[in-house]
């Protein structure tokens, strides 16, 4: 919407913006362009090659990334999706069910995951998980993803809920909405930006998980974060660099789809 | 024909060879991995033994996890090939006999420096704890108390695991005062800030100043005349292993000379069978970061005991805080 | 803008009352049973006598928080006093997670800010661009940034070059380093929460703002500030807790040499120490702080809600 | 009164607000089929008991009865009643068309039928046109008509409008008045109307409720209420009305002799037991002839006019200094006295009213 | 007129929403000290012309100058201008003093002064009481008059309100209409007044700009507006109306012959010219006087009665089957005929008026 000066315009936010951006892209270039790097070490350029791809697939140890990458997709979408719900469920308690009993200790509870320190939840939750025999793989990962995940998407959903008045929920009821269609009809659309921050921050969150996976996970099942973990503080290996190189046109592809998704889905409306 | 579960440090096994392994005797083959003796020691207390069948601590390690019950025991007839380990790794104080564990790779601990920054004498130890001005401000030290402080006290002369006040009151000091020279704390980035030049010499295993080596970092690795840490990781059969014949199928195929030098020439260390001579290529052979002077001192980390340790711990959270 | 609506910021409703326990249930199942049992389990051992080389023995003890808490010298001999080594690592933690929160606000802010007020199809596209980083792995990204500013790495190499500067800036090993690697690691989570605060501002407040004489600035600090304030909130959270505990921005870009609070709680599971019950200790107190933080957060939340 | 008569019933209903009470024990019945307007101030509390009926605000005593049934615990989405909103909350993610189809989706309409019924509804308030939009692209008087038709499109059992036309222009407002007339006769549904506007109370309905302060003050029909107000704040909110300082000289049954500001004695009817005194007379501002000054119940002077269309209200102070007003019927026939002119004024007997405070 | 005259000067503003188009060349002067009013249906473009004054909206076409001066360009901040938003915007995180006070602050008042002015404010609006409560918990009438008080305040050039006074009840309405008539002569600045409400431009208005459709249809004083309109959509707009379908008989520069619909012969102005042919006749039913019937201008039959309070209003059917409506003053002494009587129709000369379509 033009207007004589825009009000929602303030000097100096774009500029902040592109220098935020280049500083998470500029890292990323690099390994970017050191993936296509012929020689084996990040310092010095043997010219241009595709042989770190090729390794991906090809090379031994292609097996187990490629596992490892399926793996950790599956878990992060798994997992954010299971704590965006949850998460939500829990913002719809806290800013629209009034005082409860126990209000202020589920805030904390919701939190928690936040609060303990990574290296607690991971040998804490090992100790648990062994001494109750829950001890499957790639299912206490997700179990332990979920958990710690909550407070990621909770706290951005709730905070959009609390900035929306329940008068829309109120029409919607007064309409013969039962709570639940009030909900699904009326407040989910309008939290829409809430929940795709939460579920990005659980997702990558979870992408990014190290420390606790490596602890609950079953023995020999690999995340990409514990199948790549030693080897890169030595230095990023070419083929790992190709590795991420490759996530991020999985998600810039991923991106570009839900994109054009949205687009043709709107141009149908 | 079932199931082998390794856990062994990052990077220290070619995946060609577990793929040998694994066609050779038809057994499917995961590894998970550590980035320290403590972190395999936290992982197996905290659950996880019973996961896996066999695992590879280093010398002081294989001594500790004796102690707390986590290894099991085999008889040298259950590996044809046990005569293949050489006679000076057979009866290690650690494990005397070989009940538990085969020798996997030994090395030793010192520090490199970079001969374009330092171009003096490469000797003593006291270029790291007493530095000249060249490497002031440019040294990486790793970052476990164990390798560190022992290092420290080959410095000053004092004995591992001494309790007496005035020697650790000494060490304090002087890890103390050396701290204000050294640029960072760090023992995955030894080898890569060697290479990169964030640091102009640091304390680093000698396999993997090899490496740093071969990646083009001009440095030359010391063997100090105050003395090194030697150490060697082992493979050690688990308690509880869910795949116990397996892990002795491997444990026996790593025995073999050809497996074993395919280790050497990966990591770059040396390995403790006879016969891997042929078998390694020859700039590992004769690297000098293997080859030290017949006269060199050497010792492993002792483990010390419980009321000992605690004071080697204060010293270094006190260093670090 | 939003039909009419007044919106007020922290307007509790009851809209769902009486749901509450069963829309709790899920969270209090998961992190109840997943997280809460094992963290009271290390309650517990922070209570219990630790075992050599990790592990505890199950006799009470209050040694753990004795270490935390008194001095009695390198040998235990001498009288108590305060302890300075711990408090100083977590006060050193505390300011340094401040610190990263602060600036990520400042820099998270505008860029929440310009993503919200995009047209509404190129926001999902911006929010996209500033996550897409994440799909690498933070040890990857943060192994990238040290080779990026290393003395030796590109950016000095093109500062040189270009002769902007004479030699190296040495940034690595240094607290900006380490700053620039918690902005570089938590970004996204003071972005977002702010983002899905912004995208419902109703600009008729700055419109009436702006109409009462107020410039663009006074309207920010007087009037979007306190009504996106929820999330900022919670984007504050978001970034401070997790950089409390971080290691790999500290060890990697600042050198580790000291200790945060992540990585000394971690020695005591994974270091040479093996002191569980301390570790056990440490984290209790940790959390003991933080909950405070959220609580009085809470509190004032509360506060706002009349009804 | 039989209770099937009674569409709902507001029975002794007080509603706090931490320490402010919004209702103070408010008890009404609502006919089947009546048209009944809540008239009031802004803030005593008329929104609040529309809200209760409509259930979104718990009552904090008393009881809400739909056609005999008590509705306490009763979720809004089961109580047949639709409510206009004051602030319209119309779904924003939704354009003007699917706004209105909501309830009915939600009542089990197929979606055919569904848009069918919206359409019309959208015609009724003449937005036919604007069906696509999103809210926010609409001026407030046109929001305001989607909320309007948004509520009408189910057919409710009961509907609660609270002010639904005061953003709507005088035409638009008189066309949307006689089509909720019309609608409500056909329909045969009971309406509660909330207006600050008297006019439209005392056009559109058949029985009005008057609250001032979270307390009902009276009800009955618009003439009754308008003609016949039973105190000093009914007679002074609903319409104009001069209120004189009087003298009560007698007071017998529902008829009182006062003496006029001027001296005159007057016999006018008395709205309770009133005792004698002094009083307040309430006399209409159309309910005051001019004639030549001298021997009419009042004197005065004129101080000012203002032009209203219709009528022209003169402003007069009375030799006593009390201030009046006289409104006259604008057209040609009529004289309107000069500024500064001295004339006389004659009350109509029985339209002038002894209330009290 | 001097551009030292004039506060505020709308030229040729033309206004596009996407291929919508709210104000197709909208020219207005409005004076210093002058209390305008537009006046116009909903969604005529009052609300936008209103934005585009104060700042928040870039015109497609034109200019808009104050006092002289070019605004184009500068911000909303810097424009001496206040304005009462339709929509309220009250700062939903401040007390309603806050809110009133935030204004005077800027402007770079102490805060006791601020304080002090604020409070002042809320007095005149009824709202002292409710100083330190936030928006939402006040009722929308008393929303409505925080946005008043907050824009009042820093006492503005000019003053641009967006229906301030619809959410407000009769009596308070009244009295800050002439609080606001009072403030505005006081300080001598340029209100202008944006309202539905026929009444309310009539009263308070100095002049009244019709719009509709995004154009100006007629400005003029208020009774220029209401006796003089130059179309039919003022005319209608405006008050209420009879149109009656005519035949002009001829035309004599302001004065037509006309046949009525029963074929007796009238004269009347005109409001522009016209040609000869079939027109309409405005006629205001508080100018028709009722009479036997048969020697009337009109005949008619009584189909319904609409009691108004101060007036009662006559549905009648002409014989042709037209509708009117009559509007007698509701006192004693009118007789106001039964429903189903037949009854004659008289036109007051001069009130009734031919207009364009
Ligand atoms: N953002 C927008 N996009 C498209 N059309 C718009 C937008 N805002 C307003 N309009 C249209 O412009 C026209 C004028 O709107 P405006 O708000 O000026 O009306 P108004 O005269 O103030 O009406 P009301 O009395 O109902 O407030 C309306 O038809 C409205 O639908
Ligand atoms: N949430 C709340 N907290 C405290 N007081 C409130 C709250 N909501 C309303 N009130 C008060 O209750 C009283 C009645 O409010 P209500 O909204 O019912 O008034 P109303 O008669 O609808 O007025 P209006 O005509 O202005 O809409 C008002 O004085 C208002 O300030
Ligand atoms: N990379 C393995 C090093 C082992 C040192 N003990
Ligand atoms: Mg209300
Ligand atoms: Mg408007």
């Amino acid at each position: 919407m033009a207007s004589v000066t825009d009000l929602r315009r303030f000097p100096g936010f774009l500029a902040i913006t592109l220098t935020c951006l280049v500083v998470l892209y500029a890292p990323l270039i690099v390994v970017a362009v050191y993936s296509f790097n012929a020689s084996t070490s990040i310092t010095n350029w043997g010219g241009f090659s595709l042989t770190w791809y090729v390794d991906v697939f090809t090379g031994p140890d292609a097996p187990k990334f490629q596992r490892a990458a399926i793996n950790s997709l599956i878990i992060a979408v798994c997992a954010a999706v299971a704590a965006t719900s949850i998460a939500t469920a829990a913002a719809v308690a806290m800013t629209r069910a009034g005082r409860f009993k126990g209000k202020t200790l589920s805030f904390a509870l919701i939190n928690l995951p936040l609060m303990v320190p990574e290296v607690v939840t991971a040998v804490a939750s090992l100790v648990f998980f062994s001494a109750i025999g829950f001890t499957t793989g790639l299912l206490t990962i997700l179990v332990a993803h979920i958990v710690f995940c909550i407070p990621f998407a909770y706290l951005p959903i709730s905070a959009r809920m609390q900035s929306i008045p329940d008068t829309y929920e109120q029409a919607a009821m007064d309409l013969y909405a039962t709570p639940r269609q009030a909900f699904t009809m009326v407040l989910l659309p309008l939290m829409t930006p809430g929940i795709l921050s939460g579920f990005l921050l659980a997702f990558i969150i979870s992408l990014d998980d190290f420390l606790i996976t490596n602890f609950v996970k079953g023995a020999g099942v690999e995340t990409l974060p514990t199948a790549i973990f030693g080897s890169v503080k030595q230095g990023i290996k070419p083929n790992i660099m190709a590795i991420s190189t490759l996530m991020l046109g999985v998600s810039i592809v991923f991106v570009s789809l839900s994109w054009l998704i949205g687009r043709t889905g709107q141009n149908k409306k | 024909e079932g199931k082998l579960s390794i856990y062994h440090w990052f990077e220290y096994i070619p995946q060609e060879l577990l793929d040998k392994f694994s066609e050779e005797y038809d057994v499917e083959v995961t590894m998970d991995t550590f980035d320290s003796n403590e972190a395999l020691l936290a992982s197996l207390k905290a659950g996880k033994l019973g996961s896996y069948d066999v695992a590879v601590p280093g010398d002081y390690m294989v001594e500790i996890m004796n102690g707390e019950g986590m290894l099991d025991t085999f008889e040298p007839s259950e590996l044809s090939n046990f005569g293949n380990i050489e006679d000076k790794w057979l009866d290690v104080s650690f494990d005397q006999g070989r009940k538990s564990s085969i020798p996997y790779q030994w090395g030793s601990t010192s520090f490199s420096v970079n001969k374009d920054v330092y171009g003096g004498e490469l000797d003593s130890l006291s270029l790291i704890f007493d530095p000249p001005a060249e490497l002031k401000g440019k040294i990486n030290v790793l970052d476990t108390a164990g390798e560190t402080l022992t290092l420290a006290s080959l410095y000053l002369g004092i004995p591992q695991c001494s309790s007496d006040r005035e020697q650790l009151k000494e060490l304090n000091a002087l890890v103390q005062s050396a701290k204000a020279d050294w640029a960072s704390f760090g023992s995955d980035v030894a080898k890569d800030v060697l290479v990169s030049g964030d640091a102009a010499a640091g304390m680093i295993w000698s396999g993997f100043s090899a490496k740093a080596r071969g990646e083009g970092a001009n440095i030359e690795y010391v063997f100090p005349k105050e003395g090194m840490i030697v150490w060697m990781d082992n493979v050690v059969l688990l308690k509880d292993a869910p795949n116990r014949d397996n892990a002795l199928k491997f444990m026996n195929f790593l025995l073999e000379p050809e497996n074993a030098a395919a280790v050497t020439n990966y990591a770059q260390y040396t390995a403790g069978v006879k016969g891997v001579g042929e078998f390694l290529l020859p700039e590992v052979a004769n690297s000098p970061e293997s080859n030290p002077p017949a006269d060199q001192k050497g010792e492993f980390v002792q483990a010390c005991p419980e009321e000992v340790q605690v004071l080697y711990d204060a010293i270094w959270t006190n260093l670090k805080k | 803008m939003a039909a009419g609506a007044p919106m007020g910021a922290g307007t509790s409703s009851h809209i769902y009352e009486g749901n509450a326990p069963r829309l709790m249930a899920p969270s209090w199942i998961f992190i109840g049973f997943f997280l809460l049992a094992p963290v009271i389990m290390m309650a517990v051992y922070s209570f219990l006598t630790k075992e050599f080389r990790g592990g505890v023995i199950w006799e009470f003890s209050l040694a753990a928080y004795d270490q935390f808490f008194f001095d009695r010298g390198l040998f235990g001999d001498e009288p108590p006093s305060i302890e300075w080594t711990y408090i100083g690592i977590f006060w050193r933690s505390i300011w340094q997670a401040g610190l990263a929160t602060f600036v990520c606000l400042l820099i998270g802010f505008p860029t929440a800010w310009f993503i919200a007020t995009r047209d509404p199809q190129s926001r999902s596209i911006w929010l996209f661009l500033v996550t897409i980083p994440y799909w690498v792995n933070l040890l990857i990204r943060t192994v990238s940034m040290k080779f990026l500013i290393r003395d030796t790495g590109p950016l000095n190499e093109f500062l040189l070059q270009v002769g902007v500067i004479g030699e190296p800036l040495g940034l690595i090993n240094t607290n900006f380093a380490v700053q620039l690697g918690l902005f570089y690691s938590y970004l996204p989570f003071m972005v977002l929460p702010i983002y899905a605060a912004v995208e419902r501002y109703d600009f008729a407040l700055s419109e009436a703002a702006a109409d009462l004489y107020s410039g663009a600035w006074t309207t920010l600090r007087l009037i979007i500030l306190p009504v996106v304030k929820p999330g900022i909130i919670a984007g504050c959270i978001l970034v401070f807790v997790p950089s409390l505990g971080a290691f790999l921005a500290p060890d990697l870009l600042g050198g580790a040499k000291t200790f945060m609070i992540g990585s000394l709680i971690e020695e005591q599971f994974k270091g040479n120490a093996g002191n569980w019950p301390f570790g056990a200790a440490a984290s209790m107190i940790l959390l003991t702080i933080v909950l405070c933080i959220l609580l009085v957060y809470a509190r004032n939340q509360n506060k706002t809600e009349i009804r | 009164m039989a209770s099937q008569d009674i569409a709902v019933s507001v029975d002794q209903v007080v509603k706090h607000y931490g320490n402010f009470t919004a209702l103070h024990g408010v008890s009404l019945d609502i006919r089947e089929s009546e048209f009944f307007t809540l008239l009031g101030p802004s803030g005593c509390g008329k929104t609040t008991l529309l809200r209760a009926i409509a259930g979104f605000e718990s009552v904090s005593e008393g009881h809400i009865l739909l056609k005999g049934e008590d509705l306490t615990g009763l979720p809004p989405h089961q109580r047949p009643v639709n409510t206009v909103f004051q602030q319209y909350a119309l779904f924003p993610h939704m354009t003007v068309l699917e706004n209105v189809m909501f309830g009915l989706l939600r009542k089990g309409w197929s979606k055919v039928e569904a848009v069918r019924r919206g359409q019309d509804v959208l015609d009724l308030v003449q937005l036919a046109e604007f069906a696509k939009r999103k809210p926010t692209q609409l001026s407030g008087g046109q929001q305001q008509r989607v909320a309007l038709a948004r509520a009408l499109a189910p057919r409710p059992e009961v509907l609660l409008l609270d002010e639904p036309l005061s953003a709507l222009d005088l035409k638009l407002r008189q066309s949307v008045r006689s089509e909720l007339k019309a609608l409500q006769r056909e329909t045969g549904i009971a309406f509660i109307f909330v207006t600050h506007d008297q006019e439209e109370a005392l056009t559109m309905s058949d029985r009005i409720a008057v609250m001032s302060n979270g307390r009902v003050q009276q009800i009955g029909s618009p003439k009754e209420i308008y003609e016949a107000p039973v105190n000093r704040f009914v007679a002074d909110f609903v319409g104009e009305t001069n209120l004189l300082d009087v003298e009560i000289a007698s007071i017998d049954g529902g008829t009182a002799s006062v003496v006029l500001p001027g001296g005159t004695p007057f016999t006018c009817p008395a709205a309770t037991v009133l005792d004698p005194g002094r009083g307040h007379l309430s006399a209409r501002p159309e309910r005051i002839r001019i004639t030549a000054p001298g021997d009419a119940h009042l004197d005065a002077v004129v101080t000012g006019h203002t032009y209203l269309g219709t009528d022209i209200q003169l402003q007069v102070r009375l030799s006593d200094g009390e201030v009046m007003s006289v409104r006259l019927q604008n057209s040609e026939t009529t004289s309107v006295p000069e500024v500064g002119q001295t004339i006389g004024l004659q009350l109509e007997e029985g339209a002038a009213r002894l209330l009290a405070d």
